[in-house]
């Protein structure tokens, strides 16, 4: 006093391996040449379930798509930072990181075609369904956080949300709980330039989104969101220090750079020139060249990659069209509450009456 | 002058033209600007009037509660929801200040805002995305509650919606937004409050607004009776003397709503029927409705919503009684 | 063992006997720590569980949001809001999340929460203190929607609702907190969905509850009929078969509710004994309810709130129709 | 890169009367002596409010009332340096705020009286009635400050709120929709360290209030709030960015000296230890001293201050409760909608018919 400096904030940001290949050997995370490769396959998966669920779209045997092309690094680079009990809670972008955690792709197509079925969490597994309301899930990772540290438990909640969800002020009361409650929880942001068809000048005047945190009094840090090594890196780092009551919040710097869903046609409201810079930037481009530089992949490796990214798919998409076949409406009425109410019986018995499908 | 168009051509020719008309129309909301919207009901209205079309950041909060404060500096603030059940985002602004402004301060401060948006199922869209939430909102005094059911009424509704003096929520039925096209007359007011008879018969009332009212005109073909159709258009104010006048002429009666089936319109329409029509109604009220269950994922969609068929049981019950 | 409680006495025990229990317990919201809470109902919970009760910072959608994900892992929150319109704040996460965890997962994931609240009017409480919409709450499928009326009660019921394998909203009438005591029994449950006969008569039906049940308790003395007053206690799942079972004896039926005529249970109650008493009925439904008004500031609040005099008034009517 | 800081923030706080009466002379804004009295007589006013109105509210005579002991600086010293025809957006404590802008004590009164008779904005006023909803009111602020903006008036919107109220995402949500619509708004968060009982350590893990406008990319600056001066000057810049499209956040520290509101007891959840520290903060007392050193104020004067606020207040007081005895009940169906719904019309004739007051 009487006019000084009472607090003092800086946000760092990170990247290991730059667009042009370039490495920061000192922050290289330590991992084997498997490890390197399951990084790399997952991306590929991800990649290629986005690509064949869009042509499926195209065709009319799925629904609403939101395809992650662009963003496998930041997802797959943080998802596979998480310990085995970890919880994941995703919004509805997140395949590659619902694939690095094992979920099965016919899951993810089940999901797509509009099926519960899709967003089953397999028992024992920590998880949470999709979101679909922007912003909403991060204030669950925060529950969940303050739920494990209340039991003594070891796990992170790690939640996934986009530069528009920042916007929300549930993502706000997320951090801020998460502070008060030293919730052990990692919030992941994904700043992919769009809110749909909105760029990010128009969600905030705010210079990052990684000072968010700052409100809440939690940290925040960026990160080169299509550098996979740098985004493990920060992405583990920031769950130790979950794992001990502290919440961080990353922003990884990305592109989406395909349509928001499959019923957006970006060419509205951007450029051709911004996405080929971007396809230039590509993260599992950049991650390839990288392997490959380092001898860890050759073409043999590719091509069983390859191989068993294809039939799995082929297995999934039958198996996912099998489950749809299968599927009883009538179940709509027997997940609502652990026992029916009776006048919900009754509806579900002039369900059945009607013939099912009310007809 | 008139124009044929779809539902989503009415909106944006109605939103057209008041921006045109009134200096004070704000148009905003989630991707309202460059990309027109997600089902285009406002393309190209930033291109002539960008200094009063904004694409807003993704908080529905934040659209429903700084449209208080536009409309209290004298501007008409004209916001979207990119799905109804986004509006619960915005639910405390809505129910705490939009809709009590006026009464709070004794007619000093008000507030002439429309809330447009999609709800309803029907076009295979993710979850949460087909919800229809109306007798939540047509239980909040303060707000209008409006329904059209075709481009004409479209723009005859979203007009007196835009120019009233209060708030209106104003729910546009999704699947109705391409399904059809017809004659939307220039420069037209539908009073707020008024049903409208969308077809005349003896033996017995349907009641239905939104995307329902077209699923009952389809019902009616295969009924062998002689059906009166009302859509109120509004449900708060509710125009229930078209309604009670109806059921005192057929003693019988139907309505039929997307929403779940507890708590619903129908349960207040009934009321109403039997509050000024007791001694007409020749059987029970017939509801239906959606069933007590989240709207299911798409998956499950066509079997939650009421289609012409069940609509038709419906009214076939209604007429066998007694 | 039974002690002699105020209401607001039994949700306290009710809290520290569930704490006690089961420790996945967990009680939390704006000022239930040392406070003990605005109403003192959380009274000394945090003494002896400090690591189970929590203040938290005022944000309900922070408190409702937070507490779908304790319950996933397995934890089972009990939250207070402090006054039922600020629900709202968070109405997003209760009918996106909260209601809808288990059907979105198919049973994988549940959300087993109690939301505990004030309501009603009553107390000359400030403004948007003394709503009630229950109505709004019964149409969210998922939820379950309950409404102690006596100290008693509060404990078989909130027992319960904790227990619940999925979501309660409980409605607690701010007014009876501290109006009386009873004989409150440990350790008791109350089913939820269960109407209870609260007076026996075959002249004329009375469904109330909350607050509510009290005033129609007090307002039978000075009707020269027998009355048979139904507690419904839970609005969702509603016991229709009590309530039918009445009416079909009776023929004639009021219903009372605090919250606005428009869209309120009293149109869903009226439905269902249409649907299912239909040729029992001699005379409509009669409805005393709120006004379609926002509720006033206390100054006229006791003139919007439903008393004995309009319910005797209504219970008049129902009788000498026909 | 690799691991750089990108951004970097720092917040001030500024004082300019300080607890012992020093005073940074080259920080004293330039107000003559008619404005210093006027700021004292101001916060004396509301000081005397409150004090009657507890008494009359321990009576049986008002409802419940949220006194502002303590924090007069924070509020007259901002809203004394509004513009004529600026908004006062207000919350439900903000007596001193609403004095100075000009309400009458009357309204003030009838407001507590439970009538919303005390929420009318006098025709031609810019200004909201107080929000009763922790942090609702600021999203307001915000859209009149952009109302503002896009009408090309000068005019600014300033509003009042809690620490507590800084936990709702409404709050953050203002400020970051304020900063991209460059909205002339001045959010006031008095933090006066508690939100009912729960402490502001409760509340947030962020150690300055200030530092919530980070995250929304705007200006955030703290003050000692029980400084009229320093209040007045940084409100007074404040508000002067916020005119060019610049909204900032302050942050008043100061202390809630009294109960949260007539229905609580803050016994239960503070010692009185800590009070009597800030009983000798107190905000009058301290520009007292400041005037009386500098001989603007003396006896005299002080006198005809007090007993100026002495017959305003039994005069307000009298019309209050003259104006309660002829309170028509039927209004509340008369302000609802601009003209009454037919059903609502029935409803107010049975009302009517009932003889009113529903008998
Ligand atoms: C509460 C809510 N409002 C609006 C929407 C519609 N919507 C879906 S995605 C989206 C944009 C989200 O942008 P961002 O958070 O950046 O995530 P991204 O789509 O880029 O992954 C919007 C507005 C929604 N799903 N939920
Ligand atoms: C949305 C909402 N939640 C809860 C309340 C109950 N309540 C009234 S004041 C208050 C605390 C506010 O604290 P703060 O923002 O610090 O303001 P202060 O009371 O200190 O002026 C609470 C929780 C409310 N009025 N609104
Ligand atoms: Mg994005
Ligand atoms: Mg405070």
């Amino acid at each position: 006093m009487p006019d000084e400096n009472v607090a003092q904030f800086t946000i760092r940001s990170v990247q290991v391996l730059a667009e042009d290949e370039t490495v920061d050997e000192e922050l290289v995370p330590d991992l084997d040449d498997d490890e390197l490769l399951e990084l790399y396959e997952q991306m590929k998966r991800s990649r290629r379930l986005d690509e064949r669920a869009i042509a499926l779209q195209r065709r009319g045997e799925l629904g609403t798509y939101a395809p992650a092309i662009g963003q496998e690094a930041a997802q797959v680079g943080s998802a596979f930072a998480m310990a085995e009990d970890d919880w994941l809670v995703p919004s509805f972008r997140e395949q590659p990181a619902l694939l690095t955690r094992g979920t099965e792709l016919h899951s993810i197509l089940e999901y797509a075609l509009g099926m519960e079925e899709g967003a089953e969490i397999p028992d024992g597994e920590g998880g949470l369904p999709p979101a679909i309301p922007v912003g909403s899930q991060p204030l669950h990772a925060t529950g969940v956080g303050w739920g494990e540290a209340l039991q003594d438990r070891p796990n992170v909640a790690v939640t996934y949300f986009g530069d528009g969800a920042t916007s929300q002020g549930d993502v706000y009361e997320a951090m801020n709980f998460a502070g008060v409650y030293d919730a052990q929880t990692v919030f992941v942001c994904q700043n992919n330039r769009y809110a749909i068809s909105t760029g990010i000048e128009n969600q905030t005047e705010a210079e990052t989104l990684a000072q968010k945190a700052i409100a809440a009094g939690i940290d925040g840090i960026q990160v080169d969101g299509n550098d996979v090594l740098g985004v493990y890196r920060v992405a583990r780092e920031a769950m130790e220090k979950a794992r001990n009551g502290e919440p961080v919040l990353i922003e990884a710097l990305t592109y989406r750079r395909s349509m928001h869903t499959t019923s957006d046609d970006p060419s509205a409201y951007r450029e051709g020139d911004e996405e080929a810079e971007w396809e230039a930037r590509d993260p599992i481009l950049r991650f390839q060249v990288y392997l490959e530089d380092r001898g860890i992949l050759d073409d043999e490796t590719e091509d069983a990659i390859d191989d068993r990214i294809e039939s799995e798919l082929a297995e999934a998409i039958e198996r996912a069209r099998a489950d749809r076949e299968a599927l009883d409406p009538a179940d709509m009425f027997r997940h609502v509450y652990a026992e029916m109410p009776s006048e919900l019986e009754r509806q579900y018995e002039a369900f059945e009456g009607d013939g099912g499908g009310g007809k | 002058m008139s124009e044929r168009l779809r539902m989503v051509g009415a909106v944006r020719e109605t939103l057209r033209d008041e921006l045109e008309r009134d200096d004070s129309v704000v148009v905003y909301g989630e991707d309202v600007g460059e990309a027109g919207g997600v089902f285009r009901a406002t393309q190209g209205l930033v291109d002539d009037h960008p200094d009063r079309v904004f694409n807003t950041p993704v908080a529905e909060a934040g659209i429903v509660g700084t449209g208080v404060g536009l409309a209290a500096t004298g501007m008409r603030p004209v916001a979207e929801i990119q799905f109804q059940s986004f509006l619960y985002q915005g639910f405390h602004q809505l129910a705490q200040h939009v809709a009590r402004m006026r009464s709070r301060t004794r007619g000093t401060v008000t507030c002439p805002m429309t809330i447009r948006m999609p709800y309803g199922g029907g076009i295979h869209a993710l979850e949460l995305h087909s919800e229809s939430f109306e007798a939540g909102f047509s239980h909040i005094p303060g707000l209008q509650v409006v329904f059209p059911a075709s481009p004409a009424e479209t723009k005859g509704l979203l007009t007196s919606a835009i120019r009233d003096p209060d708030p209106v929520v104003f729910m546009e039925p999704t699947r109705l937004y391409r399904s059809f096209r017809e004659e939307v007359p220039d420069d037209h007011e539908i009073p707020l409050g008024e049903a409208r008879v969308a077809e005349s018969g003896d033996d017995v009332t349907v009641v239905a607004w939104g995307s329902m009212l077209r699923e009952t005109l389809d019902a009616i073909e295969d009924v062998d009776a002689n059906v009166e159709v009302i859509d109120p258009r509004t449900l708060y104010p509710l125009d229930t003397e078209t309604i009670v006048d109806s059921v005192k002429k057929t003693g019988r009666c139907v309505v039929v709503h997307e929403a779940p089936k507890t708590a619903g319109m129908a349960g207040e329409i009934t009321s109403r029927i039997n509050e000024e029509a007791f001694l007409y109604l020749e059987a029970p009220v017939e509801r239906v409705t959606g069933y007590d269950v989240p709207v299911p994922m798409f998956a499950r969609e066509d079997d939650y919503v009421p289609d012409a068929d069940r609509i038709e049981s419906g009214i076939r019950r209604a007429l066998e009684f007694g």
